[in-house]
């Protein structure tokens, strides 16, 4: 405890250090990112070590707030939530200061490391706490950093709009979860963890109430449809090292509320399941939809956060339907699968926003269609979202396809089993898989290939320079893991087993025995890559040595017989997702306008297509504003005629005076 | 001597149509201070004790400020502001005499309701005092003029005035002081309001005070 | 592993291209022309192999990357899928999911080697690829999910070698959608008509050739090369449904072949009976594919 | 110097102040004697405090005037806030030049007004005799009421004279209902001469006559309700708030209402002695009330301090529920008390000194404060922030307070509509807030003197008020404990 203590000291200190030291935004920077850096690989000491077996660490402190207490835990399943959480800040850390060299006001990016550094301390606070008020501020703390971060650019109207949509979201999810805390303390008569587990394993009504306000709570947080609008919105508007600490961690402490929530609920009920199983499903496929249609760079990640999240969702439904079904091999399957992505995805969708920003950095904009060919002039770079892309494609070898792996085993396990409810459930996943699956790929073909290949759209992407070193190692360290987890998988997994006992409470033993199975398989399908891999090396160099005698030669590409291809000519990124997004027009309902050429000598056509969250615009947009129409009625009461006033008061007495003698 | 208390009931309930029912302010005003004279009496009546001399000194107090000191500082203000009639009230005067009438059988039935509860208070004070706090609550709500508003919440003061000397036996001379104190700042204070109002705004008809909204 | 288990990814490599030869002469034939010679594929390879290269100007090694890539994705899937008798190379539980795993790492790769040369033909093929890719990608899934349902296996092996007679007798109506979706499949998997044309020329109505209009030399011979080999995989899911459970490994192997053969003259047939369904048609060709297994599969649950 | 005399030092500090305002020679010399008058009253509620905490109860002139946890803790936010809104008051007036300068006669008028009804409540606090308490509180109206209107033009009289008549007949109900009790109290047997002594009225064994207690407690409620803007007789409130100075606004958010409140709250222990729970109901219901009225109308505000003003009517509404809601509720409004009257006169301070920037209170225009006015820009940020009750700022926590005590209480509507409320103030304020701390402003900010006192009043009531949010000093909890004790738990 005490390692981890001394990471929360050294984030907070720096951070106060930087924030105070704004005017020499230089010096301040630096102290910032020794601290962010610093502090968290100190952190993730913590972490490992108990990861590795290291008793859990333990710290109870009496707090003078009534209804709360200092209870920290790190258990295993803390520990492993701690990993995303310290990792992808220490490199966001590594990454920030040259990404904020050219980025906004030098005080605010100086400010900013104080709100980075506190987003980290917050996150890991909420991991570790055990008591409900504690993990209250922890969380609201978590939710109003990322706030200054999201209206770092604070001159744009959009970047204020996003802060907003942020914040007010975060705070409408701690509605419920305050109801939810609040509930158990009532019932349990303390607000530490430990009392709640008591009064929830014999009450089924209120654990199906608790579970309802997490799924909600925690939901929102984590980004799953239809609380997902403020992804979208936050993940743009902030700087993308903090896009990458928030889509990389942040919203994986909502993923862990609601499983630490899930630990603490006792037997899970089979509707849990299916509750969890089909919100992630629908988060899935429709989270990638939507990213389909973006054509603004970080939009669309924050969409595929929004599709990965979904994915874990699933796996822990699994999971639980595997626990209320009885089944303790899918539940060991389910909860693997999720709980593996969450890190999963921490790496690759860090690496992908890192790439994002390097990208922003070097050509100033996000922006699809004004981008391309940036491949020959940021190679690392774009070598690095490639691996990053195709494991969030979960292509194999890499690590997304380990845990999809394992998901889409576990929902053939599911369809094995004799419960038609489990077939079911398995034929769920695998449909959401697949149909995730295929639209990810398509998605990424899209991004990579429009970003990074081609010939640049505009004079930004023509001038793109290579990435800072920091930038590139922070970025090769991400895409690094990507491969190791991916070849390493067969090894992962069993190491999971004490993390997934914690999560499901079956014992670890039982759990390891239905997993070992699963890593044999892998280890052969490792084989099976590496073999691959030798054989596409083999082919690679026996080619290089025909082409070399025969001789290469460059020409332009077949254009109808143009001999002049131009970026105009190139597929567009609206384009290339045209057919995909028609297809689903119905789900993704984004408004295009169209002037199409006409006459013999058409002048002017153009083709807009905005896809703006349909969610936000269908839903909540039209909610508030009918909200406010209904709130201005109130106007008529307050209308400025003294008199009235005078009989207010009156008429309140007489009021009062009547009840009572009735 | 319950026959003088219902003489002066009377004769306060007759002033309180008055001025429902007339529109000239310097009427209004005289019409006041002869209420609160009235109704400065009764501790005297009503405390079946004998005088004493702080009762005697109380009243004294009351007829000096609400016979004498109010209605003077009033007087002034109307010719300061020079407004002498309200003109076309929320509420006409018919209407407010007829709910006058309707106040009064209201009051009856509540004096009614209360009497048990406060047994040696009696009934007809118990009456007139509701009657006179309905009565100035209905001349603010139901009038423009700024002086007349200030004129029904003088007749609130003169109902919770009477409500008191009846119903407590015995309260500490200081807070009695204090009340008349506040009472007449109160009136001072409304006074010099109104007359930056008039000076501002060139009349004192607060329905032209709603600009503050929402 | 034994010399035996390489039988079937041997006769994969060698046989693939012979088996593009029967589908294009059997429509030939029936065409009423005599056509080129079983073995032309094999002569188009080698003559592309000893070829130089042309390359777009803007290109990167990734359109380079793309025809290796795919080659090796498919003869590591050629290793895993089991040929009737001889069974796989490898197998393991799950391996299905490493095959479809491996189809979208081949596909990915030739997209973006598409999307590298930067010119509009490519974008446009690639764009359709992915399209209808991402559809036929659940129907696998779900095909490959209602053998497994039936067979109670996860490794390709042991859901083909489980299919006996009385698995037929059991689950016929299963099955035999399954094998329509199949053969669905195959078609759009390796865009033949009425998908794709792979013979077409206007660039316009093109999905896979025109992804690989701008691959020249070896390239374009590995790629061709690799086309055949996905036909001759997915076929062999098809032709694997046959009921070979217990049968002497011999007669199986022989029976495999023969069903190869049958499978590509009905595919020739298909192609010379069929005309291409316009491009947007195609979506529901697919998805028509991925209900058919998955009626195949609630059938099984009820 | 011995307790008894600190309460007769209280009084009569700001009165020989005020006196001594009306003879100073310069403007800078009335904007100092507030300041130390504050700072002395703030000192000696402190020591006051200190022995009350020791002790029980501190009486003073024959049981006149009676101190006990519950008055000196109001006692011990009034005079903090006052101290912070006279220190603003000098900032404030020193830069109030233009339309309004702040010369001798103004500066003499405004620094005996302000004394003055720092006296008043002083005096409405220490009293023990609720009609002495009355005169206190119509003594504030009066004298607060110049305040409002303290520069004369069309609407501040506008607001005043609401003001001024409204809470007039307010507080004459309330009157009536002081009499009531009175009423109550002898036909119960008491005897008259203390039957208004809050001391004696909270006595277990007061038999008081139930059917006048009710009446008592109705007229009581509307009466200082009114005074203390529990809707739906808020009405003045908006208007007062946003015509007056600011300083004057934030002492009105940050004392008299507590104050107002704090009237009612004496009636409470023998309305429960008598009638059970039938206060609590009624402090529940107009709290809920008032909390979904004050949230639609912040919906739709332009001007910030009109809006800030609709905040108070939130938060009183939130304190009385509080008080409704059992001994952890009443903790929970005790605690809430301080929290919102530091972060109320902080934000008005803050609007205040960027409306004389901007020289407009229009959220819409009033944009990019952190760019222009750092100090300032953060007041604003961090008091709104914390008015609508986003962690780690205190009022988070005795919210957090309040729910649990409705928990408790088993209220989970009560629970949903206060948190439906509270998350509607949160989304809409926090749009204008956004604008208001980080927009890109459209109208050129005048430049003024960055002044010292601005530092005294800004820092250390941010600090203190994310102090408490983290953190709860045992020696608070022990005071408002003490505090919620008087009032005892329902019958």
């Amino acid at each position: 405890m005490a390692t981890l203590l001394i990471a929360f000291a050294l984030l907070l200190l720096t951070g106060v250090a930087a924030i105070a030291l704004r005017a020499q935004a230089d010096i301040a920077q630096r102290i910032g990112q020794a601290g962010a850096v610093l502090g968290s690989l100190v952190g993730l000491g913590a972490a490992i070590a108990v990861l590795c077996g290291a008793k859990p660490a333990l710290l109870v402190l009496n707090w003078p707030m009534p209804g709360g207490g200092i209870h920290l835990v790190v258990d295993r399943l803390s520990a492993y939530f701690l990993l995303p959480v310290f990792g992808v800040s220490t490199l966001t850390g590594l990454y920030g200061r040259s990404y904020l060299s050219k980025q906004g006001e030098p005080a605010n990016a100086a400010g900013s490391w104080f709100h980075l550094n506190v987003l980290t301390a917050a996150m890991a606070l909420v991991v570790v706490a055990r008591d409900g008020l504690l993990f209250l501020l922890a969380w609201e703390i978590m939710a109003l950093a990322p706030f200054f971060l999201v209206v770092f650019e604070d001159r744009r109207e959009a970047a204020r709009q996003a802060a907003w949509i942020y914040l007010a979201a975060a705070h409408l999810g701690t509605a419920f979860l305050l109801v939810l805390f609040v509930l158990l303390g009532n019932r349990a008569g303390t607000s530490d963890f430990a009392g709640f587990a008591g009064v929830l394993h014999d009450d089924p009504a209120l654990s199906s109430t608790v579970f309802v306000l997490a799924l909600i709570g925690f939901g929102s947080k984590a980004g799953i449809v239809p609380a997902h609008v403020w992804l979208p919105e936050a993940h743009p508007a902030a700087p993308s090292h903090a896009s990458a600490l928030m889509s990389g961690a942040m919203i994986k402490v909502g993923v862990y509320g609601l499983v630490r929530m899930l630990t603490l609920l006792g037997a899970p009920q089979a509707w849990w399941g299916w509750a969890l199983l089909v919100a992630g499903a629908v988060s899935g496929v429709l989270g990638v939809l939507y990213a389909l249609a973006q054509h603004d760079l970080k939009r669309l990640l924050a969409y595929h956060s929004v599709e990965n999240i979904g994915i874990i969702f699933i796996g822990i439904g699994v999971g639980v339907l595997g626990l209320a079904y009885d089944l303790p091999v899918l539940a060991a399957f389910g909860f693997a699968a999720g709980l593996l992505h969450v890190v999963n995805h921490a790496i690759f969708k860090g690496l992908l926003f890192l790439g994002a920003g390097a990208v922003q950095h070097a050509t100033h904009t996000v922006e699809l269609e004004e981008l391309g060919g940036l491949l020959k002039r940021m190679p690392w770079t774009g070598a690095c979202f490639l691996i990053g892309s195709a494991a969030i494609v979960g292509l194999p070898p890499l690590n997304g396809f380990v845990s999809e792996f394992l998901l889409i085993y576990a929902g053939y396990a599911g369809l094995l089993l004799p419960t038609a409810a489990a077939a079911a459930a398995g034929l769920t996943t695998l449909v959401a898989m697949g149909l995730i699956g295929g639209l990810a790929a398509a998605c990424f073909a899209k991004a990579f290939g429009v970003v990074f290949l081609g010939t640049p759209r505009s004079v930004e992407a023509e001038h793109a320079h290579e990435a800072a070193w920091p930038m590139l190692a922070a970025m090769a360290i991400l895409a690094l893991l990507c491969i190791v987890i991916g070849f390493a998988g067969p090894f992962v997994i069993p190491a999971l087993a004490g993390i997934v006992s914690e999560a499901s409470g079956l014992p670890a033993n039982q759990i390891g025995a239905s997993l070992a199975p699963l890593s044999a398989a892998l280890q052969v399908a490792t084989t099976v890559f590496l073999g691959m891999a030798a054989l596409a090396a083999g082919l690679w160099i026996i080619r290089g040595w025909r082409l070399a005698r025969a001789g290469v030669r460059r020409a332009p590409v077949w254009g109808c017989g143009f001999p002049r291809p131009t970026a105009r000519m190139q597929y567009t990124a609206s384009s290339f997702a045209q057919p995909l997004v028609s297809q689903f027009r119905l789900l993704i309902a984004n408004r295009e306008a169209l002037v199409a050429p006409s006459g013999y000598f058409p002048t002017e056509a153009s083709f807009t297509s905005d896809s703006g969250d349909p969610f936000l615009r269908l839903l909540f947009v039209p909610t508030f504003r009918w909200f406010g129409r209904l709130a201005a009625r109130l106007n008529v009461i307050q209308h400025g005629h003294i008199h009235v006033y005078v009989l207010y008061v009156a008429a309140t007495l007489i009021a009062l005076l009547a009840w009572v003698s009735l | 001597m319950p026959g003088l208390l219902a003489t002066i009931d009377v004769v306060g309930l007759l002033t309180c149509f008055a001025l429902l029912g007339t529109s000239r302010i310097g009427a209004c005003i005289r019409f006041l201070a002869l209420q609160g004279i009235l109704f400065s009496l009764v501790p005297v009546i009503a405390h079946d004790d004998g005088l004493t001399v702080r009762v005697l000194l109380l009243a004294g107090a009351n007829v000096a400020l609400k016979g004498m000191i109010f209605p003077a500082v009033l007087l002034r203000l109307r010719t300061r502001a020079g407004f002498h009639r309200e003109v076309q009230p929320y509420i006409g005067f018919v209407a407010s005499i007829l709910f006058g009438i309707v106040a009064l059988a209201v009051s009856l039935g509540l004096a009614r309701e209360l009497h048990p509860a406060l047994s040696h208070a009696p009934f007809a004070m118990l009456e007139a005092a509701i009657f006179l706090i309905s009565i100035g609550l209905f001349l603010i709500v139901s009038r423009r003029n700024a002086l007349i508003q200030v004129i029904g919440y003088l007749v609130i003061e003169n109902g919770i005035f009477v409500f008191g000397a009846i119903t407590v036996v015995e309260t500490p001379l200081l807070v009695e002081l204090g009340i008349l104190l506040d009472a007449f700042v109160a009136v001072f204070v409304m006074g010099i309001a109104i007359f930056h109002i008039n000076s501002e705004f060139g009349m004192a008809d607060s329905d032209r005070l709603n600009t503050l909204r929402g | 592993m034994n010399p035996q288990n390489l039988v079937a990814p041997m006769l994969g490599l060698l046989l693939a291209p012979l088996h593009v030869g029967v589908i294009n002469r059997t429509k030939a034939f029936v065409a009423g022309r005599l056509g080129p010679p079983l073995v032309q594929p094999y002569r188009d390879v080698f003559k592309l192999l000893r070829r130089g290269a042309i390359y777009g100007e803007v290109t990167t090694p990734l359109v380079r990357l793309g025809p290796v890539l795919s080659i090796a994705t498919l003869v590591a899937a050629l290793a895993i899928v089991p040929f009737p008798g001889a069974g796989a190379a490898i197998n393991f539980m799950g391996d299905l999911i490493v095959l479809i795993g491996l189809f979208a790492l081949g596909r990915f790769a030739t997209v973006l080697a598409a999307l590298d040369t930067g010119s509009s033909f490519e974008g446009m093929g690639a764009s359709r690829e992915v399209h209808f890719a991402a559809l036929a990608e659940p129907a696998l899934l779900i095909a490959l999910a209602t053998l497994a349902r039936v067979t109670h296996a996860t490794d390709l092996t042991a859901i083909y070698g489980g299919i006996a007679i009385n698995t037929w007798v059991h689950a016929l109506p299963a099955l035999a959608l399954v094998g329509v979706s199949f053969l669905v499949l195959e078609l759009v998997e390796n865009s033949r008509i009425p998908v794709d044309d792979p013979t077409t020329h206007l660039e316009l109505t093109m999905i896979h050739e025109v992804m690989v209009l701008d691959h020249t030399g070896p390239d374009l011979g590995m790629i061709q090369y690799g086309a055949a080999l996905k036909l001759w995989i997915i076929g062999l899911l098809l032709v694997g449904l046959a009921p070979l459970h217990g049968v002497d490994p011999w007669v199986a192997g022989v029976a495999g072949l023969f069903g190869m053969t049958v499978l590509a003259i009905v595919i020739g047939m298909i192609e010379s009976a069929m005309a291409r369904y316009r491009m947007t048609t195609v979506p529901q060709f697919i998805v028509g594919a991925a209900t058919l297994s998955a009626v195949a599969f609630i059938v099984l649950l009820v | 110097m011995a307790p008894a005399y600190l309460i007769v030092a209280l009084l009569a500090v700001p009165v020989s102040g005020a006196l001594a305002c009306l003879a100073a020679a310069r403007p800078r010399q009335v904007l100092a004697i507030t300041i130390a008058v504050s700072a002395i009253v703030l000192a000696l509620a402190a020591r006051l405090c200190a022995s009350v905490l020791s002790g029980s109860l501190v009486e003073s002139a024959g049981g006149v005037f009676v101190v006990d946890a519950f008055s000196v803790f109001h006692l011990i936010v009034l005079a903090l806030v006052f101290l912070i809104c006279s220190l603003f008051a000098s900032v404030y007036f020193a830069d109030e030049g233009g339309a309004h300068p702040f010369s001798r006669g103004p500066a003499r008028r405004f620094g005996a007004l302000w004394l003055g009804s720092l006296a008043a409540m002083i005096l409405v606090l220490v009293s023990n005799n609720l009609g002495i308490m009355w005169v206190g509180m119509e003594a504030t109206t009066l004298l607060t009421a110049f305040l409002i209107s303290f520069h004369r033009d069309r609407l501040s009289l506008e607001a005043m004279w609401k003001y001024l008549l409204i809470c007039s007949v307010g507080i004459a109900f309330a009157f009536i209902g002081t009499i009531f009790t009175a009423a109550a109290v002898q036909s119960g047997g008491g005897v008259g001469a203390d039957a208004l002594l809050w001391t004696r009225l909270a006595a277990p064994d007061m038999r008081l006559d139930p059917t006048l207690m009710t009446f008592a407690f109705i007229f009581v409620l509307v009466g200082y309700g009114t005074k203390a803007g529990l809707a739906p007789i808020h009405s003045w409130l908006p208007d007062a708030h946003s015509q007056a100075p600011a300083p004057v606004s934030a002492m009105f958010s940050g004392c008299l209402l507590n104050i107002a409140l704090y009237c009612i709250m004496r009636f409470v222990p023998p309305a429960r002695i008598a009638l059970g729970g039938f206060a609590d109901g009624l402090l529940v219901f107009f709290g809920v009330l008032s909390i979904l009225v004050a949230a639609g109308f912040i919906v739709f505000q332009r001007d910030a301090k009109r809006f800030l003003a609709y905040s108070s009517v939130e938060h009183l509404g939130i304190i009385a529920l509080g008080y409704g809601l059992g001994p952890l509720g009443t903790f929970a409004a005790l605690f809430h008390t301080l929290n919102h009257s530091l972060s109320k006169s902080l934000a008005f301070c803050a609007v205040g000194r960027l409306g004389q920037r901007f020289g407009t209170h229009d959220m819409a225009t009033l944009s990019g404060a952190l760019r222009h006015d750092r100090l300032w820009g953060l007041a604003l940020l961090g008091s709104v922030l914390s008015l609508i009750g986003a962690a780690p700022f205190a009022i988070f926590m005795s919210e957090y307070q309040l729910l649990r005590a409705a928990a408790g209480a088993q209220k989970w509507v009560v629970l949903g509509l206060f948190l439906a409320g509270a998350s509607v103030v949160f989304v809409s304020a926090l749009r204008h807030l956004i604008d208001m701390a980080f927009g890109d402003a459209k109208t050129p900010s005048s430049p003024l003197r960055a002044r010292t006192a601005s530092y005294a009043v800004a820092v250390p009531a941010l600090a203190a008020l994310l102090f408490l949010g983290l953190w709860l000093p045992p020696w608070l909890v022990e005071a408002i404990d003490r505090a919620a004790a008087v009032l005892g738990a329902r019958v």
